[in-house]
Parts: structure tokens; sequence; C-alpha cells
């Protein structure tokens, strides 16, 4: 995957009745599809990928190693810079695997609330998928309305937190502001609107036939050889594998709400796309039922002032919107910074399965693809 | 006289494109140079009354012939030059000496046939019975589909069976 | 003398600025749509609700410094944008805008000229507008613009195929090639040819957008796969030239399909007679406002559907327009010959 | 001379036709060779729109067109046979296609 390391596997081209040469494409890491600065190597016979290798790297800023030397509160605001368009889920899956470290238990309130943040994070992501992803194949006018309701969602988090990306949402143990008044019932109002314009985006795709026809058969992948390729997330769920960390290890309050875990049935991008789609929908059912259900109490549970957690390591993780984010962090007990801290990046994962999607499609389905696995370069690189 | 003008003017850059496009060394831009000169000729049709000639030209030379030169010549991304290894200058030679022989013969006839009586025009219109100042496309149409309908057919069939030699040369597998 | 030379050359002036002004309004135009339809303004700082953004935009092309890329092929690189603008522009000479008029006590015809293989003319130098495209993706140099180029030339070679049937099929219900011979047999037979050739008129469009490289079938650009495509490294005012020729050959395929298809600078039910009080506006802008019209609905589309890829594109226009349309020359013929 | 006959039109054909031998004659590259062989095929119908003209009759236009349409048949074979060669022998030089299956 990084650096000048090819991917092995040959493709099995028919073979040639003449020799051809093939075209090295450079795509990225400056293409308006990469989604940041990624780059792929792209070797084609005409239009079509023979194989691709993914450069990663140009926006490494070395997060894990510098968690090593920042207090575990520090820490936090580091998390916010890796899935940028997802903080409050990195946050989350950061102060869980310290809480678990520390063996603290969180105020149920402070879970039901990081819960809908976690939630509304998610549809937030969901909509820049939605919005890149369609961009993407050429559908311009999705773009703009996704990013009309992710204004709604950053105004949620504004008026929570203050800030609009990098929330800092979190803190070990609980959370770091209750919400403000009234702003449950604004994030009912959102869910309303929310339902009523996701009808309108699958006005504008799921039926449309050059969709189907752009989306359907493209990047096909079954589930044990997603599950090989390490692939999570949606991605891994359109591949009909029913793997979601909410369900299968519950985390926060995930455990008291009704919700469904969608699943595609082919594994291409269409069946991703539903899939994400679907995920809406129960985003904001869990929403509903927990802004419903929110219980009075305190917010932070008992942590000491400095965090210093016991010696040990531990993995958490946690579902993000890209897939499964999971964190090892090891503490010597004695400092107050973590011993080793190392992020499992779903992005990454999704990403080493990109040279398989793309093989044997054409040039057009590479950009496709990149959106259907829905990257962030941030936690990529971290 | 402005007939005349035309024609010089005309005569002079068909030739002199038609010199490039032998004589440039990138075969792009003998490509361009020939796009050019189809469409110089058109021209001359649109001279000769021949309209109806001068789209056909201009549709199926330069608008399809050519581009698919281009296509060929793009694909054919040579990495050496075609004429290096070959003793260029005595071919040269040979070639010219042909060619001007030819050329010899030709202006030989042709000043032979101008010294003929010309061409009675008017009595052969009459005994076409059309009359080429209106509806040229009417016309050809007409003797398309009535004299030379057979040579029409044949050259449908001669089209098809290229189209699908074409087919067949370019797929890789059958 | 003025008959003959000076209202031509005048017609050849007012109809070049015409065409450019429109072009450049139909940018910002493009601009004002998407913006609607995706509920945002648009460009609104310069001139009120930004109707001076073309001015600004070409002062901007026109001042930015113009690029060649290292290794180009320098003197085809310079003239792929001439090449794609000439052919765009000419096109119009044959464009019947309106009948003939009386101007200043002269009877002057609303078009350049009307010549007896009109349509041959326009699809002959339609033809010629690939030139540019393949000629500056093959000059830059550079792989994304080679592969535009590429894509672009096949695209429209496939597509004209599938045009040029629907117009045979025009050429059988009007019996001439002339234009303004095509605008008035449909005076006669009282009735837009788009209602007695509505698969002609679908496959047309449809070819059409697919000849101007426009959304759903702009493959050729795709700056999301193509990085902007053959274009990719012009800049300034050889890029503008692009960008025009573009538009231009938008109006040419809209004036083209009103005046075949919508009755051209005729009005509305041309065989109504309780309609006659239409005829008080004049005939011209009955062309302009159809051809309005079609221009919407290109960018409409353009806003609306997502992009077909190359291979589909190709599918589409070999195995399904081409066939359709040769069944509909079929058809016309036989209706022709039988009624 | 100032008056254009049809015989000035035939001196053109001519010398476009020469130029079009002298393609032949020359040029080793066999895509030059085919353009050469468009400009003798346009030669010849200059030629045949030339008489026609003289003789008031069309037929010499019919027989353009046919000229034009074989023209097509050949540049789509000739140019898928140069494709075909050339991806075996990564050559355009004729001289070098000297052998009929390989």
């Amino acid at each position: 995957m990084s650096g000048n390391e090819t991917t092995t596997m040959k493709v099995e081209t028919p073979s040639p009745m003449f020799d051809t040469t093939e075209m090295v494409l450079n795509m990225g890491p400056q293409h308006p599809s990469t989604h940041g600065v990624l780059r792929i190597v792209l070797k084609l016979d005409g239009e079509r990928v023979l194989d691709a290798d993914v450069v990663v790297g140009y926006l490494h800023r070395g997060i894990e190693k510098l968690s090593e030397n920042r207090d575990w509160t520090q820490i936090i605001l580091l998390t916010d810079r890796m899935d940028y368009v997802a903080a409050a889920s990195t946050n989350l899956g950061y102060c869980e695997t310290v809480e678990k470290l520390m063996s603290v238990e969180v105020p149920r309130r402070a879970r039901y609330i990081r819960t809908i943040l976690n939630e509304l994070q998610r549809i937030g992501s969901h909509c820049l998928w939605l919005g890149t992803h369609a961009m993407d194949i050429g559908a311009m006018t999705v773009f703009l309305y996704a990013f009309r309701e992710r204004e709604l969602i950053l105004d949620l988090f504004e008026e929570y937190c203050g800030a609009r990306l990098t929330y800092n949402s979190m803190r070990v143990g609980g959370l770091p502001l209750d919400i403000p008044p009234g702003w449950d019932k604004k994030v009912n109002e959102f869910c309303d609107i929310m339902d009523s314009k996701l009808t309108e985006y699958e006005t504008l795709l799921t039926h449309n036939r050059i969709w189907l026809e752009r989306t359907k058969d493209i990047g096909v992948i079954d589930g044990p050889e997603a599950i090989a390729l390490g692939l999570c997330g949606p991605t891994l769920r359109g591949s009909g594998v029913a793997r979601d960390v909410r369900k299968d290890e519950p985390y926060a309050a995930y455990d008291e709400f009704d919700f469904d875990v969608p699943i595609g049935t082919r594994g291409d991008t269409y069946d991703r796309y539903l899939v994400r789609i679907e995920e809406f929908r129960q985003s904001l059912r869990i929403i509903r039922q927990a802004v419903d259900g929110i219980p009075e109490g305190p917010i932070v549970g008992k942590v000491p002032r400095l965090i210093k957690p016991p010696a040990g390591e531990t993995y958490h993780a946690v579902e993000s919107p890209k897939g499964e984010i999971g964190f090892f962090i090891a503490s010597d007990g004695r400092s107050t910074n973590p011993y080793r801290f190392r992020v499992r990046p779903p992005s990454f994962c999704n990403l080493q399965g990109l040279p398989r999607l793309v093989r044997g499609h054409m040039v057009a389905d590479v950009v496709a693809l990149i959106g259907s696995i829905d990257i962030v370069l941030g936690e990529v690189d971290r | 006289m402005a007939e005349a003008i035309v024609f010089y003017g005309l005569a002079a850059l068909i030739l002199g494109f038609a010199v490039l496009v032998i004589s440039t060394r990138n075969t792009v831009h003998s490509a361009l140079y020939l796009v050019v000169n189809f469409l110089l000729v058109a021209m001359l049709y649109v001279m000769l009354g021949a309209e109806f000639l001068a789209a056909i030209q201009v549709l199926v030379y330069a608008g399809g012939i050519v581009v698919l030169y281009l296509f060929v010549v793009m694909l054919v991304n040579l990495k050496r030059p075609p004429e290096t290894h070959q003793d260029p200058r005595r071919q040269t030679r040979l070639g010219l000496a042909l060619a001007s022989a030819l050329l010899a013969e030709l202006a030989a006839i042709i000043v032979y046939s101008a010294t003929g009586e010309s061409a009675p025009a008017a009595t052969a219109a009459a005994a076409a019975g059309a009359d080429i100042a209106g509806g040229n496309v009417e016309q050809i149409g007409m003797l398309l589909y009535t004299n030379y309908l057979i040579p029409f057919e044949v050259a449908s069939m001669l089209l098809l069976v290229a189209m699908i030699g074409a087919i067949v040369l370019a797929k890789r597998e059958l | 003398m003025v008959d003959a030379i000076v209202i031509p050359l005048l017609k050849i002036v007012i109809l070049l600025n015409a065409v450019l002004v429109a072009v450049s309004y139909l940018v910002l135009l493009e601009r004002k749509v998407i913006a609607f339809v995706q509920s945002r303004l648009g460009p609104m700082r310069v001139g009120p609700h930004g109707i001076l953004q073309p001015i600004a935009d070409a002062v901007k092309l026109m001042t930015k410094e113009d690029i060649t890329p290292a290794r180009a092929d320098r003197w085809v690189f310079t003239a792929a944008p001439i090449m794609v603008m000439v052919p765009a522009l000419i096109v119009f000479a044959v464009i019947p805008f309106g009948p003939e008029v009386e101007l200043f006590g002269r009877s002057v015809p609303l078009y350049i000229t009307d010549i007896n293989i009109g349509l041959l003319y326009i699809v002959s130098v339609a033809s010629l507008g690939v030139y540019g495209i393949i000629l500056g993706g093959w000059a830059s140099n550079s792989k994304y613009p080679l592969l535009s180029s590429l894509r672009a030339s096949a695209q429209l070679i496939s597509y004209e195929v599938a045009v040029t049937m629907t117009l045979v099929s025009m050429i059988l219900m009007a019996g001439t090639l002339s234009m303004v011979g095509i605008v008035e047999s449909q005076r006669d037979a009282s009735l837009w040819f788009i209602f007695a050739q509505p698969v002609a008129f679908a496959i047309f469009f449809i070819g059409g957008l697919a000849e101007t490289n426009r959304a759903p079938f702009d493959m050729p650009e795709a700056e999301q796969e193509l990085t902007g495509g053959f274009h990719t490294e012009y800049s300034g005012m050889r890029f503008a030239l692009f960008f025009l020729a573009e538009y231009a050959n938008m109006i040419v395929i809209s004036s083209v399909a009103t005046t075949l298809f919508l009755g051209g600078y005729l009005r509305p039910f041309p065989g109504v007679e309780g309609l006659a009080f239409l005829d008080l506006i004049p005939a011209w802008s009955w062309f302009v406002l159809k051809t309005f019209v079609f221009l919407y609905v290109f960018l409409w589309i353009r806003a609306t559907l997502p992009r077909y890829r190359y291979d589909q594109l190709m599918r589409l226009g070999w195995k399904v327009l081409i066939p359709i349309a040769i069944g509909n020359v079929v058809v016309t013929g036989v209706a022709k010959v039988l009624l | 001379m100032l008056e254009i006959t049809p015989t000035h039109y035939l001196v053109l054909s001519a010398g476009l036709f020469m130029i079009g031998v002298i393609g032949v004659m020359v040029r080793r590259n066999i895509i030059i060779i085919f353009m050469s062989i468009e400009l003798m095929l346009n030669a010849v119908n200059v030629n045949l729109a030339a008489f026609s003209q003289q003789w008031q009759h069309v037929t010499g236009q019919v027989f353009a067109v046919f000229v034009i349409a074989v023209a097509a048949a050949e540049a789509a074979v000739g140019l898928g046979i140069i494709l075909a060669f050339y991806r075996n022998k990564e050559t355009v030089n004729i001289d070098e296609m000297n052998v009929m299956r390989w």
C-alpha cells in the first residue's frame, strides 16, 4: 500500500492477439476526485484499468507519534484532525478507549448525548459522502443539496460546542458541556427535515437509470473477500456482512435503542450506496429515540483531575461513519501521556481494497469507487 | 475575371498544401494539411457547380477519413522516425524521375485533348434532359437510384465489407 | 452592389456579434439556471444580479497568461482552439432566423444565405469541429487531454451517424435540404415536424447533447475523471475559445432543432387562422424563444443527471440510437410513399 | 488565360495527381503513402467534376460519389491493416512490411 510497494496480484486479461502498450496514468495527488491528496498510479489499457497502485502519505502529520507526547486530554484535540468530517466519532472512540483503560463509568445522560452527537455526525459525514460521490459521477446538484443539510448539522454542533468542524466534543469520562436548552427540540426538527430531504436525494439518484448504470455491477466484492481485505463499515455491509460495532459490541447507549443494520446483497457500488442511504434513516431513528429519552443526571463520571490510567493496554473500537475505528492504547501507569498510541483507521483499511475493486473497470469507475469506499485522507495518513 | 482569380488562388493553394502533405516530417501536420487540401478541393467543387459533391467531400473526407488517419497516427505513437535506415536519396531520385515521366505523359494527353474540339455543352445538356443549375442533389439522387442503382448497391456492399474487415482487423480476440 | 455585398456583410457582422454576445450570456445563464436549481444565487457581484459577469470573465481570460506546455506541438496547440471555434460560427450562415422582412424600403431576408444543400452544409461543417478537440488533446502532450480527445472524437463520430440519420427522415418529410425550405414546408403542412417525427426529435436531441459534449454525455471534459479533458493544458484566451465554441455549438444544435422540429420562425399552430393575431409578434422572436427553450432544457439536464460512462455512451449510440434512427427513416419513407 | 476552361481543371488535377504519385514513390511512411493515395483520388474527382460541368450532366459527380465511397472503404481497411501491422512490428515503414504472415 504505502510508498512504492506495488500490488503483486496480477490481473488476468484475455491473452491479447497483439502486444499493446500499457499506459501509466498518474491520478493525483492533485486531482479533483481523489478526495484530498490521494495518489493512484493506474495502469491502463485504453480506458480499462489493469492495475492500480495506491500511494498514500501526502497528509501524514504523525498524529500517532504526536499523541505519545501529549497528555490524555490534549489527544482528543488531535483525534479531531484525523477524520475531520466525523470528528465526534473519532473523539468518542478515543475517549471510550481511555475510559475502558481506566474502568470509568460514564453517566447515562452523557452516553445518550454522545450517541446523539455520534449519529448526527454520521449523517453529516454521509451527507458529505453522498454529495461528493454523486459529484464524482456527475450529478452536481445532489452535492449542493447534501451540503445544505450538512450545514444544519454543523449549526447544531456549533450550538452545542461552538465549533463546526473540529469539535473536541468529548472528554474522558463524559462530556465537556451539557446540551444547551432547546437543543433537543432543534435536533428533532432537523430529523424531520432530513427525512424529507432524503426522499429528495433518492428521487434524484436511486431510480435514475444513468445512476443505476454507473453504479450497478461496479466494484463487486463478495462478503468473504471483503473480510479478507479488511474492509469495514458500510463498504463491508454492502457486501452482505452484517458487521456493525454498534450492534455487535454495543458502546455508548446503543444497546438501549432499536435500529437495523442494513446490508447489501451483491456487493457493488449501488449496494454500498443503498446501505449508506438506509443508514441515514437508521441514524435518524436512533436520534429520535435518544432525544426523547435523554435522562437527567450528571454529564461527567468520576474522573480524577489529572488523568493517569493504570499500566496496561487496551483496544476498543467504535463504528465511525467510515467503518470500524479502533484505538490501541498502552499506558505505563507513570507518565501523563500514552506509552503507545495506535489507530486502526477505517478509511485506510477500506482503501487497501481499492486496487482490487478498480481492476478491470474503466477510468470513470475509479472515481466512482473512490467515492464508494468513502475515505478521508486525514484519517488514512494521520 | 473573378472566376479566374478564385481559380488560380485555389489551384495554387491546393497544390501548395498537397506538397506540404507529402513533404512534412510530422505525420499529424501532414494529416492537417490534408484536411485543408480537401476543404480547398471542396471549394473547387462549389465553383464547378457540384455543391452536393462539395458537401460530401467535407463530410466524408474531411470529417471522416482524415479523422481516422489522425486516430491511427496518434495510436501509432512512433518511437523512431520511420524513414531513417533506408537510403532516402536514391529512393527520392527514382521517385521523382518516375513521377516526372508520368507528368510529361499526362501533360501530353491534356495538350492533345485541349487542342481538339471542345464539348458542345448545350446539346449535351439537352440530350441529358437535365438542368445542372437547379437541384444538384435531386439530379444526383435520381441518377443514383435509377441508372446507377446496381453500382450504388455494390458500393454499399463494399462499405459493408470494409466495415466488417476493419472490425476484424481491429478486434483483438473474436 | 448594396444587395450583393453590403447587406450580406452587414448581416454577417451583426450575426457574429450577436452570436458571441449570446454565447457569453449563455454562460451566465447556465450559471444562473444551475444556481437556481441548486438553491443558490449564482454570480451576484459584477453588476446587478451579476449581469456584467460575462464581461468580467472575458477581461479575465484575455488578460490571463497564455501558457503553452513544454514539449507541446506549438503550432497545432495554437491552431486547435481556432479549429473548434470556426466551424461553430460558420454554421450560422444557413440558419434562418426569420423570413424576408422590409427594412428601410428593402426586402432583407433574416438569414445570411439559403443554399440548396443547407442541411448537408450544417452536417459537414459540424463534422469539422472534432479536429480542434482531437488535436488540442494531442498537442498538449499530456495524458488526460489525450484520453479526453479520444473520447470526444469517438463520441462525436458515432453520434453524428444517428443525428444524420434523423436528418434524413426530416429531409424525407420536407423534401428539401434548404433550411428555409424546411421551415416553409412546415408552414405548408400546418404542422411542426416534432409532432410528425417525435422519435427523430428524441434521437436528435440526445445526439445533440452528445455532440456538444454536454451533460450527461460530457465525458470528454469530465473534470472529476479527466481534470477538465482536452482543454486541461489550455489557459487564457485559447481556453476561452474552447469554452465559447462549446456554448456556440449548443446554440447551433438548438437553432437547428428549432428549425427542423419546432417550425423555426413560424408561430405556434401555423395553420390555425384563429391565432393569426400571433403574427403581430415578429417572426424572429419566435425563433429566439424556441431556441431559448432548448437551451434551458440543456442546462436543466446538466443540473439534474449524473454522467454516463464512456463505453455506455458508445453502446447507447451504436446499439440503440442508430438502429432506431434507421428504422425511423424506413418507416418515414414507407409512410411517405403510402400516404 | 482568364477564361477558366475544363482544361485548366485538368491541368490542376494532373498536378495534384503527380504530387500524390511523388508521395507514394518517395515517402516510406505508409500513413503518408495512404494520404498520397487520397490526394490522387481527389485529383480524379476534380476531373470528374470538371467533366460533369463541361457536359452539363451530373453523371461525373455520381462517379465522384462512388470514388469517395471507395476511398472511405479503403481508408477503413487500410488503416486497420496498418494498426494490426504496427502492433506486431512497431513500425510503419513500408519497406519492413515484406511478409504476408508471421
